[in-house]
C-alpha cells in the first residue's frame, strides 16, 4: 500500500503547479476532491498492510507511514475539513492563497500518517508556516500581530520538541516512532521525564490546547469569520 | 575537561541565553536575534550528541577510512541538523516579513501591553 | 585542539550575551553573525564539515543579510 | 529602551532559567537505572551503524573504495540526506518554499531604490560573480563526495545574484526565478513518482549507483541536489526583489 503517499504527494506537486496556473481554484478544488476520494478508497480496502515504506528502506531505517485505523479515521476527517472548507470559500483569493491552502492539506495528511519521529517534526513545521501564511492573508493589524506572535512562540516551542528529539536520539539510537515506543522502558526515569516533558511542550504549544490558547481566541472571533 | 562536555556545555549555554533574550526583549528583531541564537545552540547540540571522542568525519577518502568505520562520529544529527538550519531561515526570512508589515501597520516593532491595545481597537 | 575549542565557545558565549544585552540594534546584528561564524568553526571542530559549510554559508550569510535589508526597511537608515 | 529594563522581568527570567538549567543539570549526571542522558552508547545501537557500514537491504554485504555499494555516495552524511531520509530533504525544500512564499506575501509592495554602488563593487564584482557561481557549481556537482551539498551551493550562487543586482550587472528578472523555482520543484516530485512507477515505493534511488569515489555515482544523488540548488538559489534570490527594486531609473555616478 505505498500509494498512500499520494495523499501527500499530489498536493505538493499541485502547488508547485499553481504557480502558473491560471485556472487555480478550479485545480485546488479537484486536488481536494482526488484526497477525498481516495481517502475513501483506502479506507474501503480490506487487509492492508500496516506500513508504507518510502525510498524502499525497511522500518527503522528508512521513514515510513503507519496505517492503523485511527489513522485512517483521522485522514477522512482532515480530507473531509478540506473539502467544506473549500465549498464554503466564496470571495476572490489570490493564488497564492491556494499554495498555502495545498501545502496546509498535504501537512496534515502527512502528519496524522507519519511513523518517523523526525518526518513528524518537519510536517509540523510545514502546518505551522501554512497556518501563519494564512492567518496574516489580510496583511491588517490584527492579522500581522497575531501572526507574529504564532510564529514565535511555535517556533520556540518546536525547539523545544528538536532537543526533545535529539535526546531519544542520543539515548535510544533510532528515530522510528514504533521503535522508539518498543525500547522506551529502558530509559531511566529522570531522563524519560525531561524528554517527555520537552516533547510535550513543543507539542501542546503549537496545536493550541487549552492552557496554551489564549493569544488565539481573539484570532477566531476577529480574523476567521474573515478569512472565508 | 573532555571536548565532549565542553561541546555541551557551550550549546547549553547558548540556549539559556537566546530563552533569556526570548523572554525578556520586547523589540521584535531583537526576539528574532534571540530566536536564532536559540537555533544556533540547538544545531550545536544535537551535532554534540553524535560526538566521539577523536572520532573522525563521516567522508569516505580513502581505503584507510573504511577500515575506521567504527571511529566516525554519528552521521545521523549531522543529517538532522542540515534540515534544521534551513528550516531556521525559512523561520527568520518569514518573521521579519510579518515584522515588516508589523511596522507597517502599527508604527513600532516592540510587542507590549500598549501596542495589544491598539490592536483591539 | 581543547585550548582552540574552549577559546572559540568563550567567545561564543560573550558574544551571544553581548547580542542580548547591547542596546544598539545593527550592532547585535553583526554580532550575531560572528555567533554564527564561530559555531561553524566549532562544528568543523565536532568533525562535521558539512554542517560547518551550511552553517557558514546560510546561518552567518543569508540570515545576516535578511536581517540587515529588514533593518534598513524599518529604521530608514542611510 | 527604558520600557525593556523592567527589574522584575529580568529577575524573574533569570531565576526561571536558573532553576530549569539545575534541574537538567540534575537529570544528566544522574545514574539510575536504565539508560541515562549522557551515557555512552555504542555505535551498533544506533542506527547510524547500517547507514555508515551501507548495509539496510542486505545485512552481511561488505564493501570496499572504489567498488560498489547499495548507496555508492562517499560523504555518507550526504547518502543519509539525500538517499535514506530523501523524504525529509524534499519536505525540507518545501518548508523554505513556503516560508519564502509566505514572505513575499506578507512584504508591503512598495520597495526601496538601490543606491548607487561605489566603485570597488561596480569593477570588482564581474570577478567575484564568476568565482562565486563556479564555487556554487562545484559544490552541488560534488556534493556526494566532498562537504557541500545543495542548501549551501544554493546560497552561495543567490549570492552571487546579490552582487549583481548590488552592482548592476544583469542579472535574470523575478519571473524567470519563478519559473525556474516552480519548474525545480516539479522535477524533484516527478522523481519521486518515477520512482513509484518504477519500483513501488517512492523516492526510490532508481539509477545504476556506479563506484564510490568516482563523480557519477551516487544514482540520483547528483540529479537531486542540483535540482534542490537551482531551487533554493532562486528562492533566495527573490528575497532580495522584494526588498529592492530592480530597474535603470537612476543615474550613475
Amino acid at each position: 500500500m505505498n500509494s498512500v503517499l499520494f495523499l501527500v504527494v499530489i498536493p505538493l506537486l499541485g502547488t508547485f503547479i499553481s504557480l502558473f496556473n491560471k485556472k487555480v481554484k478550479e485545480m485546488t478544488f479537484l486536488i481536494t476532491l482526488f484526497n477525498e476520494i481516495f481517502t475513501i478508497y483506502i479506507i474501503t480496502c480490506v487487509g492492508l498492510p500496516k506500513i508504507a515504506i518510502i525510498g524502499g528502506f525497511l522500518p527503522p531505517y528508512g521513514i515510513n507511514f503507519v496505517l492503523t485505523d485511527l489513522s485512517l479515521l483521522f485522514i477522512f476527517l482532515v480530507n473531509t475539513a478540506g473539502l467544506i472548507s473549500m465549498l464554503v470559500i466564496n470571495e476572490k483569493k489570490t493564488s497564492k492563497f491556494y499554495s498555502v491552502y495545498l501545502v496546509l492539506l498535504a501537512a496534515n495528511n502527512g502528519l496524522v500518517l507519519t511513523g518517523d519521529l523526525f518526518n513528524l517534526f518537519i510536517f509540523m513545521e510545514l502546518s505551522t508556516f501554512a497556518i501563519t501564511a494564512l492567518i496574516s492573508y489580510k496583511r491588517d493589524k490584527v492579522s500581522s500581530g497575531t501572526g507574529i506572535k504564532y510564529l514565535i512562540l511555535s517556533s520556540v516551542s518546536s525547539s523545544f520538541l528538536l532537543i526533545g528529539i535529539g535526546m531519544i536520539y542520543k539515548t535510544l539510537g533510532t528515530l522510528n516512532i514504533a521503535d522508539i515506543a518498543g525500547k522506551l522502558n529502558l530509559l531511566s526515569v529522570p531522563t524519560l521525564s525531561l524528554i517527555i516533558l520537552l516533547i510535550f511542550a513543543g507539542i501542546l504549544v503549537e496545536i493550541e490546547i487549552f492552557p496554551f490558547n489564549i493569544w488565539f481566541r481573539r484570532l477566531i472571533f476577529q480574523q476567521m469569520p474573515a478569512l472565508m | 575537561m573532555s571536548l565532549t562536555n565542553l561541546f555541551l556545555i557551550s550549546s547549553a549555554s547558548l540556549i539559556f541565553v537566546g530563552l533569556y533574550g526570548v523572554l525578556t526583549k520586547k523589540n521584535i528583531v531583537r526576539i528574532l536575534l534571540s530566536l536564532n541564537i536559540i537555533e544556533t545552540g540547538i544545531n550545536l547540540l544535537l551535532v554534540a550528541f553524535g560526538y566521539v571522542e577523536g572520532g573522525i568525519a563521516p567522508i569516505i577518502t580513502s581505503s584507510e577510512s573504511i577500515a575506521n568505520l567504527t571511529k566516525m562520529v554519528d552521521p545521523v544529527p549531522q543529517a538532522l541538523v542540515l534540515t534544521s538550519i534551513v528550516i531556521g531561515l525559512g523561520t527568520t526570512a518569514f518573521a521579519l516579513g510579518l515584522t515588516i508589515n508589523y511596522y507597517k501597520n502599527l508604527g513600532t516593532v516592540s510587542i507590549s501591553k500598549e501596542e495589544e491595545e491598539k490592536i483591539n481597537e | 585542539m581543547l585550548y582552540a575549542a574552549s577559546i572559540l565557545s568563550i567567545i561564543m558565549v560573550l558574544a551571544a550575551i553581548w547580542v542580548v544585552l547591547t542596546p544598539n540594534l545593527l550592532q547585535a546584528i553583526i554580532i550575531f553573525a560572528l555567533v554564527s561564524l564561530v559555531a561553524s568553526a566549532l562544528f568543523l571542530f565536532m568533525q562535521a564539515p558539512d554542517v560547518a559549510i551550511t552553517e557558514a554559508a546560510i546561518g552567518a550569510g543569508m540570515s545576516t543579510a535578511i536581517f540587515i535589508f529588514s533593518y534598513k526597511r524599518i529604521y530608514k537608515t542611510k | 529602551m527604558n520600557k525593556e529594563k523592567s527589574l522584575f522581568t529580568n529577575v524573574f527570567a533569570v531565576a526561571f532559567l536558573i532553576i530549569i538549567g539545575f534541574s537538567i543539570y540534575k537529570v544528566a549526571v544522574s545514574k539510575d537505572n536504565g539508560i541515562n542522558l549522557l551515557d555512552k552508547n555504542k555505535v551498533e545501537n544506533r542506527v547510524a551503524y547500517r547507514y555508515v557500514n551501507k548495509n539496510v537491504l542486505d545485512e552481511n554485504s561488505t564493501y570496499k573504495f572504489g567498488g560498489q555499494a547499495e548507496d555508492s555516495a562517499a560523504n555518507i552524511v550526504t547518502s543519509i540526506v539525500a538517499d535514506y531520509r530523501l523524504f525529509d530533504t524534499t519536505l525540507e525544500v518545501i518548508v523554505l518554499f513556503i516560508s519564502i512564499m509566505g514572505f513575499s506575501m506578507v512584504m508591503p509592495k512598495e520597495k526601496e531604490l538601490i543606491k548607487p554602488s561605489s566603485s570597488i563593487i561596480k569593477h570588482w564584482s564581474p570577478i567575484l560573480i564568476v568565482f562565486m557561481v563556479m564555487t556554487g557549481f562545484y559544490m552541488f556537482i560534488n556534493g556526494h563526495l566532498s562537504p557541500g551539498g545543495g542548501f549551501p551551493a544554493g546560497a552561495i550562487l543567490s549570492t552571487a545574484v546579490l552582487l549583481g543586482f548590488l552592482s548592476k550587472t544583469k542579472v535574470p528578472s523575478q519571473k524567470t526565478f519563478k519559473y525556474i523555482e516552480a519548474l525545480s520543484g516539479i522535477l524533484i516530485f516527478l522523481m519521486g513518482i518515477i520512482a513509484y512507477v518504477i519500483n513501488g515505493s517512492f523516492f526510490y534511488n532508481f539509477l545504476e549507483g556506479g563506484r564510490i569515489g568516482n563523480i557519477l555515482s551516487g544514482g540520483i544523488i547528483p540529479i537531486f541536489y542540483s535540482l534542490v540548488a537551482f531551487k533554493v538559489a532562486s528562492e533566495l534570490s527573490s528575497v532580495f526583489y522584494d526588498f529592492y527594486q530592480e530597474g535603470e531609473d537612476y543615474e550613475l555616478n
